[in-house]
C-alpha cells in the first residue's frame, strides 16, 4: 500500500488542513472535523447537514456550498462521523428555520446522526432526519440493514440544496429529499478493491480476470464476482438491476460515477454504453454527471445512479449550485 | 466493586483492545470494513486520557466516562452501541461508591438493553449481541446462585466467549455483514469478538483483585 | 489489466461518444475526433485550439468552452493526433482573428501541429502556436528533446483562453500564453505505473515501496526511483524541485493534480505539505486548484505545477470559465 | 521499380509491421510510451485501405498515398516523420511508371532529408535516422558500383539493421527516449527498428520479383 500520506491516524486531519488551504470559501474546523460554509448560517434557511466517513470525496465536504450543503461531517476513513461533529455543525448553520440531516443508510450512519438529532433537538433546534438507501445490490428486507446510501446521496444534496435555497420550510426540504431518494436506485462495480489507511490492507481480494458487482463505498465484497468484462455489459448489469427494481421511465437524471481509482474517459465509455441500454427502455436521458463524485479511496469500478426526474425536481437540479465539486448557473 | 477495581477493568480492556487491533480488524474485514479494531482502539485511547484528565470518583462516573468518550471518539456502528452500553450501565450504578452483585447485575442488564434497543438487533443477528446478551445472563444465573465475583465474572466472560464464538455460522441480519447475505456466514462477528475481550478483562481484573 | 472498455481500438472514439451524450454544449465530431464548442466559432475572438493523446482528461476535451479552448483534438491514448484533426478544429474555431494552436512539448505533438499549422496558413488562416515545456524533471539541454508540456497546459488554456474572451489580438493571446509558459514550472510523482488498452501492459514496473520521481504523463519512467516517502516529503522534493529551477517569490497559483488514481483526500494532503514548504520560501499561494485536471490514466501520484503570478495573469485566472472541468464566475 | 513493386514492397510493410506489431511496442516500452508498433501497425492497415480504396498508378502516387495516410492516421513522433520520408520519396519520384537505379536513390535521399529536416536529428541521436542514413547510404553506394535492385537494396536492409542495432548502446538525444537520459542507453531504438524491417521487407520483395 501506497498512499500520500503523512501517518495514517493524521490522515483525515491533514486532508482538512488542504481543504481549509484551498477553499477559503469553506469555514474547516479541523479539530472537531467540521465544515461550512464561510458565511456561517443563513437566517431563515433551512441548513442542510450531511456527514460520513472520510474517503468518499468530494462528497460530503465538496457538496458544501450556495444550493446545496451548508455543513459537512466527516469521519475517519470509511467510519461514520460521531454525534459531537453533528450537533456542532447543526449548531453553526441553523438559520432559524431549522435542520436537515442527509443520512447514508449505514447502521454506523444513522446511529450517530440519532444521537446527535436527539442531542440538537434538546437544544431546541428542529431537526428532520433522511435516510438515503438507493443501492440495488442490498435487499431490503428482513435480512439486512436495509439498503446502503450510495450516488443517490448527491442528488438528494443537490435537489434539496436548492429547495432550501428557495425558502423551502424543513418539511418541504426534508419532504423533497425524501422523493429524490425514492425516485433514485444505484448499482456500483468494482474492478480493484481499496485500502484505507489504517487497515494497510484490501478489503477483499480480486482476481486480474474478476470484477465484483453490487459492490458499496466501503471497499466491502459485494453481491457477486464474476469474469471480468467488456465496459458494455458492466453498464448493461447496472442498468438492468435498477431497471428490474424501479422500471425506467420519462426523463432521468443519470450518474456515471468513478470509485476514485478509474480514469475519467473509461466513465465516458461506460455512460456511452449506459445511454444505449436505457435507450432500450425507452427512457430518456434528461441530465447527466460523469465524473467522481462519491468514492472509494483508489479503488477502480463504476456506480451508476438513476433519478427518474418530474419537472420539479429537474428545475430543483438544474438551479445555481456553487460547490468545490459541483457548479453551475452562479 | 469499587472505583479502582472498575478504573482497573477499564486499562484492562484497553490493553486487550490494543493487543487484538489487528485480530479485530482483520475480523471485521472479512465481513465488514476493515475497522473495527482501529475504532475501538482510538476509543478506548481517548478513554484513557478522558480518565486521567478528570478522574471519576464512582464507578457509575467511571462508566459515564467510558460510554461518553467511546460516543464521542469511535463513530461507526460500534461508537453509539458501546457508548450506550456503558452509559447506561453507568446510570444504572448511580453514585454507589462500591457496587454489589445485584447492582452490577442490573447494570449489565441495562447495558444489553441500551444496545438493542438503539441497535434493534435480536440474538442470532450476528452481532455484539451475540455475546453480550448471554454474558449478563450468565452474571445474572451467577449471582442467582450467590457466586462472588470472580465467579460471576468469569461466568460472564465465558458465556461471551461461546457466544462470539456461535456466531461463526450464523447470517449475518444487521449492521455491514448483512449486505454479504449468505457470504457472511463462516466468520466471527467483530463485535462480538471485541465484546468477549471486554468482558474477558472485566474477568481477569476481578482475579487479580481477589488474589491480591 | 482490467479496464472499463469495450475494445481497446475503440477506446476513443466510444469515450468521444460518451463525451458526446454527456455534454451538450459540446459539439464532437467523433469520427475525425475534434471537440468544439456548440457555439461554433466566435466571430472576432482568436480561436484557441489544443490537443494531444488521450488519457490525460479532463485535458484537452474537458476544458473547451467559454474563457478557455475553442477546441480540442484529442489522439489516441498517450499518441499525439494528426493533422487533419488540428486543421478541422482551426477551421471551425476561426472567427476571423487567427487561431492559436497550444502544444505540449512533445516531439509527436510538436511535428503533428507543425505541419497542422502549415496546411492551415496555406488556408489563409493565421496561425500562432506556442509550445508548453514546464517540467522541470527534464533537462532542457541539447541532450533531449526539451521540457515536457505537463501542468502548466492547464494554466496556459485557461489564461489564455480569458485573453481571448476578452478580445486579445493573436498577438496578445499568443504571448500571454507564452508569459504563463514562462512563469510556470511542474514536478510529477508516480506511485503506480499506468497501462495504455493497446498496450495491455505497464509503461514501467514499480515495487511496493518505491516511487518515481520527475515523471511523465504518458507513463513512461522518470528521473529517479526512490524508496516510499511521506506525503510531507514528496510535497518537499517537488516543490524543491521546481524552486531550484525557478525560486518562487510574490504570489503563486499552485495546483496538486492528481494523476488518475490517486484519492481526492490525498492531493489535499499533498496540498497541505506543499502549503508548509511553500511558506518557507516567502512566496504566497494566492489561487489554488487541487484535483485530477490533467491525468495519466489510472497512474497513481501527483504532479505540482506553481505560477508566479503578475496581477494581470490573477485577473485572467479569475475571469470567468465555464467548461464541463472547470467552471467559475458564470 | 514498377507501380506493382513499390506495391508489393508496401503490403511486406505493412505485415512485417503487423507481424512486430509487440516486438516494436515492447521496444518502445523500455524507452519511450509503449505505442510505436501500435501506431505503426494503425498506419498501415489504413494504408492498406486508401492503396486499395484509389490503387496509384505510379511508383511515386503509391509513396506519396503511403505518406499522406500515415501523417493522417499514426500521429505521435512516428506518423509525421515516416510519412514525411514516404511522401518525400514519391516526390521525388515524380509521375515516372518505372523508377530505375538513379531515381531510386535520389528518392531515398530525399526521404532522409526530409526526417532530418522535420525532427532535427542527427546520426547518433538514437532515432530513425541512424537506420535510414546508412540505408540510404548503402543503397547509394552501391548504385554507384552499379549493383541491382536486389543487390542495393540487401545492402540497404542490411545497413538500415546494422545501424539499429548500433543505436543500442547509445544516449537518446531526441525523441521521447531523451527524457530518460543515460537509463536510454542499452535499449535499441524503435523507430531505427521499424526503419531496419520497413528497408528489409523492400529487399524482400525485390528479391522475390527477381527470382519470379
Ligand atoms: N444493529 C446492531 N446492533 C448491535 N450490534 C451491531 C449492530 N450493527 C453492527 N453491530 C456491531 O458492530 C460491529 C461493527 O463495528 P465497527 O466495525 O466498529 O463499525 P462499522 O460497521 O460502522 O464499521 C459488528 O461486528 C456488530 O457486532
Ligand atoms: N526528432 C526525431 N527525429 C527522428 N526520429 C525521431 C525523432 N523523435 C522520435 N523519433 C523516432 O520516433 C520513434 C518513436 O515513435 P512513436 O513511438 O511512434 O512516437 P512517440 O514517441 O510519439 O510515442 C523513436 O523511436 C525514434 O526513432
Ligand atoms: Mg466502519
Ligand atoms: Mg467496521
Ligand atoms: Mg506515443
Ligand atoms: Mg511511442
Amino acid at each position: 500500500m501506497k498512499k500520500l500520506i503523512n501517518a495514517p491516524q493524521d490522515a483525515v486531519t491533514d486532508t482538512l488542513r488542504g481543504v481549509a488551504a484551498a477553499h477559503p470559501e469553506l469555514t474547516v474546523d479541523v479539530e472537531n472535523k467540521v465544515i461550512t460554509r464561510s458565511g456561517g448560517a443563513t437566517a431563515g434557511k433551512v441548513g442542510l447537514v450531511s456527514g460520513g466517513g472520510s474517503g468518499h470525496e468530494p462528497l460530503h465536504g465538496g457538496f458544501v456550498g450556495f444550493g446545496m450543503l451548508d455543513a459537512a461531517c466527516p469521519g475517519e476513513v470509511f467510519t461514520s462521523p460521531v454525534p459531537d461533529q453533528m450537533v456542532q455543525a447543526s449548531r453553526a448553520v441553523n438559520g432559524g428555520a431549522g435542520v436537515l440531516h442527509i443520512v447514508k443508510n449505514y447502521t454506523g450512519d444513522v446511529l450517530n446522526f440519532q444521537m446527535a438529532a436527539e442531542l440538537v433537538g434538546d437544544d431546541g433546534i428542529e431537526v428532520a432526519s433522511v435516510v438515503v438507501n438507493d443501492d440495488v445490490a442490498v435487499q431490503d428486507s428482513l435480512y439486512t440493514a436495509g439498503r446502503r446510501g450510495t450516488g443517490a446521496t448527491v442528488f438528494v444534496e443537490k435537489i434539496a440544496g436548492a429547495r432550501a435555497e428557495q425558502g423551502g420550510t424543513l418539511a418541504e426540504v426534508a419532504s423533497i429529499a425524501r422523493e429524490v431518494n425514492e425516485r433514485s436506485r444505484s448499482f456500483g462495480v468494482a474492478l480493484t478493491p481499496c485500502t484505507t489507511p489504517a487497515a494497510g490492507r484490501p478489503g477483499f481480494e480480486l482476481g486480474e480476470d474478476e470484477i465484483e458487482l453490487g459492490i458499496g463505498i466501503h471497499g466491502e465484497p459485494g453481491r457477486e464476482r464474476v469474469p471480468m468484462r467488456s465496459a458494455r455489459e458492466i453498464a448493461e448489469a447496472c442498468v438492468l438491476a435498477i431497471h428490474q427494481d424501479m422500471p425506467l421511465d420519462g426523463d432521468l437524471l443519470v450518474m456515471v460515477n468513478g470509485m476514485g481509482g478509474t480514469p475519467q474517459h473509461e466513465l465516458y465509455i461506460v455512460f456511452d454504453a449506459v445511454r444505449q441500454t436505457v435507450a432500450r427502455t425507452g427512457a430518456t436521458i434528461a441530465r447527466t454527471l460523469v465524473g467522481n463524485y462519491i468514492t472509494s479511496l483508489e479503488m477502480a469500478g463504476c456506480m451508476l445512479t438513476v433519478c427518474r426526474l418530474t419537472p420539479e425536481l429537474t428545475a430543483l437540479w438544474d438551479a445555481p449550485v456553487q460547490t468545490p465539486a459541483l457548479r453551475w448557473g452562479r | 466493586m469499587d472505583t479502582a477495581l472498575t478504573l482497573a477493568w477499564v486499562e484492562q480492556a484497553a490493553r486487550v483492545v490494543a493487543e487484538n487491533r489487528d485480530h479485530l480488524t482483520n475480523l471485521d474485514a472479512a465481513i465488514g470494513d476493515s475497522d473495527h479494531g482501529i475504532n475501538l482502539d482510538r476509543g478506548f485511547t481517548h478513554v484513557l486520557d478522558a480518565l486521567r484528565q478528570t478522574p471519576p470518583q464512582t464507578p457509575g462516573g467511571v462508566l459515564l466516562t467510558v460510554g461518553g468518550t467511546l460516543i464521542s471518539k469511535v463513530g461507526g456502528a460500534s461508537g453509539p452501541l458501546y457508548g450506550t452500553a456503558f452509559r447506561r450501565a453507568g446510570k444504572s450504578l448511580g453514585d454507589t461508591a462500591n457496587a454489589d452483585m445485584h447492582q452490577l447485575s442490573d447494570a449489565l442488564v441495562a447495558a444489553v438493553e441500551g444496545v438493542r434497543q438503539l441497535g434493534a438487533a435480536n440474538p442470532g443477528d450476528k452481532t455484539m449481541v451475540d455475546a453480550l446478551l448471554p454474558a449478563v445472563e450468565a452474571f445474572a444465573a451467577a449471582v442467582e446462585a450467590d457466586a462472588d465475583l470472580v465467579a460471576a465474572c468469569t461466568a460472564a466472560a465465558e458465556a461471551a466467549e461461546r457466544g462470539s464464538a456461535a456466531t461463526i455460522p450464523l447470517q449475518a441480519l444487521k449492521g455491514r455483514a448483512s449486505y454479504l447475505g449468505p457470504r457472511s456466514m463462516g466468520h466471527e462477528d467483530p463485535g462480538a469478538a471485541s465484546t468477549a475481550l471486554i468482558l474477558g478483562a472485566l474477568a481477569t481484573v476481578a482475579a487479580e483483585a481477589h488474589h491480591a
